[in-house]
């Protein structure tokens, strides 16, 4: 189905929404945006075509949460969270794509997380399409888009004064009930937003042969070259919204064991008690995050693990770029003999 | 308020000479202080002082020897400095500065860590409870440590 | 959700039937764990394959990846050899008998052995490694199993014979006659009547015959590093190779991350790798 | 500005005459904003090199990173000297093993501001002595550079390396020392409530991926006390107390080797605040025991010199 929505009567609708929802949108935190929920008053609809710094893969996996609760006798108990229904609203399509791939690893068949499952479950994703293009994304290039549907409830198309609401599920349905239908003429402009802007992405690389070139060199001094000025921090991993690597340890004094968010850049990610570490310096750990990006999601689910939202471009403290190092990955030596 | 206030209290294992004085310290503390002893101050990383802190401790007393009686030479200087720095720097960062105290005990006093104890006791009544920094969920009332 | 409603991450409730040290220097200990409800055990049972791990948890301390090392038929427990060497191993070192311990399993592969099937058997171990290994042969050398399997041969290799694991079924091991035994120590003891040397080199004065054969490694890496190039010069086929990897594990359900190889993860595709398998594989260990 | 080509022959001359392994600079970025710390190793590496105020990081961070005996020649600033002479006092490298291009620094621009006023798509930065013009996606402009430096290069009062083999450009003048210490007394002017409701809103922003720790040079121990186990010194997740721990100890563990350079705040992706930390710290060491970090690569910071003499000031 799909809607109109005036601009003028997102702030009402929004409203509406919180009778039954609590609503995510992101909203200016200090000198960045950052998705909470509405308040009673005060709207905020972030138009600028840009991310959140931090994304909403932490409304589906907190940076901290209890898995476990330590009874008094030895015991255990499962950690029991409240989560309401929700609404999330203006996430972009490259973050909606990421919750999708992350879907993959959370809810496999035999094994799936009882909390990812119900935070899921229980929200719906609205999201913005980017009819202008971000600074450092590169959607397109690997197979996204900034009008990429993959795992959306709802899509808006910003088309100036209102916007077009494409809904893919009936709980989005309902949510814009009353509005009017979109005319074909409408849903035709939409459709040239929505190719301009994807005409608009600059392709940052080429992902042909990427994924062999990349397998192919796994010990090559490549990756010596692009982890040289490294620091080791956490910050790509952290703002990276298909990252999903967490920790799980033991906080004595609140007598529970919680899940904390952990980054493959980190030393003692991998360390082992022996004191062997497989992934010894920051060489072997940025190869390491980019294969796994780049060549084990293929393998695992035949998908790119990196939307291109741009976020570890933007704030690598070193100035990383992922963009140029897959570039130079491009120039390295393969063979094609498997590649069939 | 109502409840005393509580106390972590660390104290150096050489500051105390009268065996009795010592005995009241191991053995008949009121239950509001929670006693570390250390092998000497200099031994308290400005760590264990923000645990107490966040833990919930309402004030942190740090007794030490008197300088120049250090068993360790220098390790009562070494603290001070680091702790009274500490101190400051929480200040900064706005925990109030009375509740950190350093006190010096000469080794011929006897019952001065009990008065010591009483007047830090009568002064954190007067700030109330600590507030600020104690950021530790409690564990049940009740329920010991793992 | 599993038996009794625990989520993926609670900790299954256990207590320790028996507890003893494994080796003279008493870095080895191992715990027999029985469960707390029954529901626990059919579950457990039902799923148990040689081969796979447990998480066992001390409340406050974490979990720690720890292989079974008890065969299905033993009795209503879960056997683990444990190396006192992190903050929860030396936890679980202090467990006596009687006391709670949390356990999360079975997890990962295990052996493969339906596909061993009428095949015969060459089982090299080294070190603490071995425990695995010891659950395969429990279940193998049983009375129920032995006619499913050929000939079974045994190579297990220690520092030292103060280290070697499960003194009294060794001894029984070596007095049965359907089954070859050769241990090994590293350097020379008095009264030691077996081999000595390391354990790529007894396999190759051991020579055991790579037909219809499938040979299962499980050492320390250097162990492995070397035993694999050996059993493939004795004529086994990377096929017929097989392995079991440890790594860091955290979660023990492919989702925390950590212990990838590749695109497979140790703790849910593996931890029993064929060396055709990990050929295909990146070196990331 | 210094001359960008003065520099490059400095730096070809060190690696062709053996001088160094490596020389430490800065090289062009993927974006405008971001030029990326860089290791040259043979004169024709050097080509690459690039000095502007864009350069956001403390080369001498990678110091500790790379091996100890390895002979480095690195480009500069204020800072980043008294960084160096801060590691050569803990033994940390030898002063030998180093060969200092000193470049008198006229701050660092903050790509944030950058940002924040000349909006997305930054397309080239050009600057001069008092302006920078910024091209961007919606055109040009022309700012003053006070406006865009980062906060503690408007607090820094020594511009000039102090220890440089050779200082490359005229030397600036010293600025003003009072600056910092009047930020200080400014945060200290509120009342407790609102510095502890001001620490806690910057602090429990974290999302600590330890950037700041990894940008610090004074942050190189092998392994961190957050990175401990046994015991565990602070909660290890998000959490108020866990935040809060860090960010109070690792500005405690600076004290008397921080030199206001600023590289953790930048690097931080959640812009928070942790100068005003440091500063406070690094005024203490001033006023009580008159002792600023860097100035020279002998003086050991105040915690490491306690003598008898003390006594004196303690004495209630």
């Amino acid at each position: 189905m799909n809607f109109i929505l005036e601009k003028q009567a997102l702030p009402d609708l929004l409203q509406t929404w919180r009778a039954n929802f609590d609503v995510y949108l992101p909203q200016n935190l200090e000198r960045f945006t950052h998705f909470m929920p509405l308040a009673a008053e005060g709207v905020t609809v972030i138009n600028e075509p840009h991310n959140t710094r931090i994304p909403p893969k932490a409304l589906f996996l907190p940076m901290t949460e209890t898995l476990v609760k330590f009874t008094r006798f030895g015991g255990y108990e499962n950690a029991k969270h409240e989560i309401e229904p929700r609404i999330v609203f203006a996430l972009r399509p490259c973050d909606a794509q990421a919750v999708q791939l992350l879907d993959t690893s959370f809810l496999q068949v035999k094994y799936s997380d009882p909390f990812w499952l119900e935070r899921r479950e229980k929200t719906i994703t609205v999201a913005l399409g980017c009819h202008e293009p971000c600074d450092n994304g590169f959607c397109t290039t690997v197979g996204y888009g900034p009008f990429n549907k993959a795992d959306l409830d709802a899509m808006l198309t910003d088309l100036g004064d209102f916007y077009l609401v494409e809904t893919f599920s009936e709980a989005a349905e309902t949510c814009f009930n009353g509005f009017a239908n979109a005319s074909e003429t409408i849903c035709v402009q939409a459709l040239e937003v929505q190719q301009r802007a994807h005409d608009q992405m600059p392709v940052a690389f080429e992902t042909e042969n990427l994924k062999e070139k990349l397998e192919q060199n796994f010990s090559s001094n490549y990756w010596d070259k692009v982890s040289l000025s490294c620091l080791g921090c956490g910050v790509c991993t952290f703002l990276c919204p298909t990252c999903f690597c967490f920790d799980i340890v033991d906080e004595t004094q609140r007598r529970e064991r919680v899940r904390n968010w952990d980054s493959c850049m980190f030393r003692t990610y991998s360390l082992e008690a022996s004191g062997h570490n497989p992934r010894p310096s920051r060489v072997e750990r940025t190869r390491q995050r980019l294969s796994h990006k780049y060549v084990y999601w293929l393998d695992q689910v035949n998908q790119i693990g990196c939307t291109g939202c741009g976020r570890c471009v933007r704030y690598c403290p070193v100035g990383l770029d992922i963009r140029s190092m897959l570039r130079q990955a491009q120039s390295l030596p393969f063979e094609v003999s498997h590649a069939s | 308020m109502a409840e005393k206030p509580g106390i972590a209290l660390f104290q150096c294992q050489w500051c105390l000479f009268s065996p009795a004085d010592q005995d009241w310290v191991d053995n008949h503390l009121p239950s509001n202080i929670y006693l570390t002893k250390t092998p000497c101050t200099g031994r308290i990383n400005p760590l264990y002082v923000l645990n107490a802190i966040q833990g919930g401790a309402d004030g942190v007393m740090i007794s030490g020897c008197l300088p120049e009686q250090c068993h360790f030479v220098t390790g009562n200087i070494t603290a001070r400095r680091q702790l009274e720095e500490f101190n400051d720097f929480l200040n900064h960062i706005g925990y109030e500065k009375q509740r950190v105290r350093f006190v010096w005990l000469d080794l011929q006093d006897r019952c001065m860590i009990q008065k010591e104890l009483a007047a830090f006791e009568k002064e954190l009544k007067c700030l109330g409870k600590a507030a600020n920094l104690v950021t530790r969920m409690k564990v049940a009332e009740g329920e010991q440590n793992a | 959700m599993r038996a009794n409603g625990r989520s993926l991450y609670t900790p299954t409730p256990m207590h320790v039937l028996r507890a003893y040290y494994e080796s003279t220097d008493r870095s080895l200990k191992t715990l027999e764990l029985s469960f707390d409800y029954t529901e626990d055990s059919q579950a457990f049972f039902a799923a148990f394959n040689p081969g796979q791990f447990c998480l066992l948890s001390i409340a406050g301390k974490g979990e720690s990846a720890l292989g079974v090392a008890s065969a299905a038929w033993e009795g209503d427990f879960v056997r683990f050899t444990a190396q006192n060497v992190g903050s929860v191993t030396s936890a679980l070192h202090k467990l006596t008998a009687g006391d709670a311990v949390g356990m999360r399993g079975p997890l990962g592969n295990g052996f493969p052995m339906d596909g061993w099937q009428g095949k015969n058997l060459v089982i090299i171990g080294g070190g603490c490694a071995f425990s695995t290994l010891y659950a395969l042969t429990k279940h193998v050398h049983h009375e129920n199993h032995r006619d499913d399997y050929g000939k079974l041969t045994l190579i297990y290799g220690t520092r030292t014979s103060g280290l070697c694991m499960y003194k009294h079924d060794f001894a029984a091991w070596h007095e049965t006659d359907d089954m070859e035994i050769h241990q090994a120590i590293d350097v020379p003891e008095e009264n030691w009547l077996h081999h000595v040397g390391y354990v790529p080199d007894v396999i190759r004065q051991v020579a055991p015959s790579p037909d219809n054969a499938v040979a299962v490694v499980c050492g320390p890496p250097i162990m492995t590093k070397f035993t694999l190039p050996a059993l493939t010069d004795l004529g086994f086929t990377p096929e017929n190779i097989f392995t079991s990897l440890e790594k860091r594990m955290k979660c023990g359900l492919g989702k925390c991350g950590r212990c990838n190889l590749g695109p497979t993860y140790i703790c849910k595709d593996g931890p029993v790798y064929s060396l055709a398998q990990l050929n295909a594989l990146p070196a990331d260990l | 500005m210094p001359d960008i080509e003065v520099i490059k022959a400095e730096a070809k001359r060190l690696l062709s005459e053996g001088m160094v392994e490596v020389v430490l600079a800065f090289k062009a970025g993927e974006t405008p904003l971001h030029p990326q710390p860089a290791f040259f190793r043979t004169p024709d590496d050097v080509d690459e090199l690039v000095y502007s105020s864009l350069n956001q990081n403390n080369l001498a961070t990678y110091l500790t990173r790379l091996p100890k005996e390895s002979k480095v020649g690195m480009v500069v600033r204020g800072c980043e000297n008294r960084s160096v002479n801060a590691l050569v006092v803990e033994k940390q490298k030898s002063r030998d093993n180093l060969y200092l291009i000193g470049v008198p620094c006229e701050g660092i621009l903050d790509w944030r501001k950058i940002v924040a006023k000349v909006g997305e798509a930054v397309k080239s930065v050009n600057e001069s002595e008092q302006e920078v013009m910024v091209e961007s996606r919606s055109g040009y402009y022309l700012v003053e550079r006070k406006e865009l430096l980062h906060d503690s290069c408007m607090r820094c009062s020594h511009p000039n390396p102090v220890s440089a083999d050779i200082l490359i450009g005229e030397p600036l003048a010293e600025s003003d020392s009072n600056l910092a210490r009047e930020a200080v007394e400014e945060f200290e002017a509120l009342s407790v409530k609102e510095r502890y409701a001001w620490f806690r809103k910057e602090a429990e922003r974290c999302i600590r991926c330890y950037a700041c720790r990894e940008a610090c040079p004074m942050c190189y121990c092998t392994e961190c006390f957050v990175d401990h186990i046994e015991p565990r010194w602070t909660e290890s997740g998000a959490t108020p107390a866990g935040m809060q721990a860090w960010h109070i100890v690792r500005a405690f563990h600076q004290t008397g080797r921080c030199t206001s350079c600023g590289a953790c705040e930048r690097a931080c992706p959640m812009d928070i605040k942790m100068t005003y930390l440091t500063e406070k710290l690094n005024h203490d060491m001033k006023e009580k025991y008159n002792f600023e970090t860097g100035l020279d690569a002998q003086t050991k910071p105040p915690f490491a010199t306690v003598t008898l003499d003390d006594k004196n000031r303690f004495m209630v």
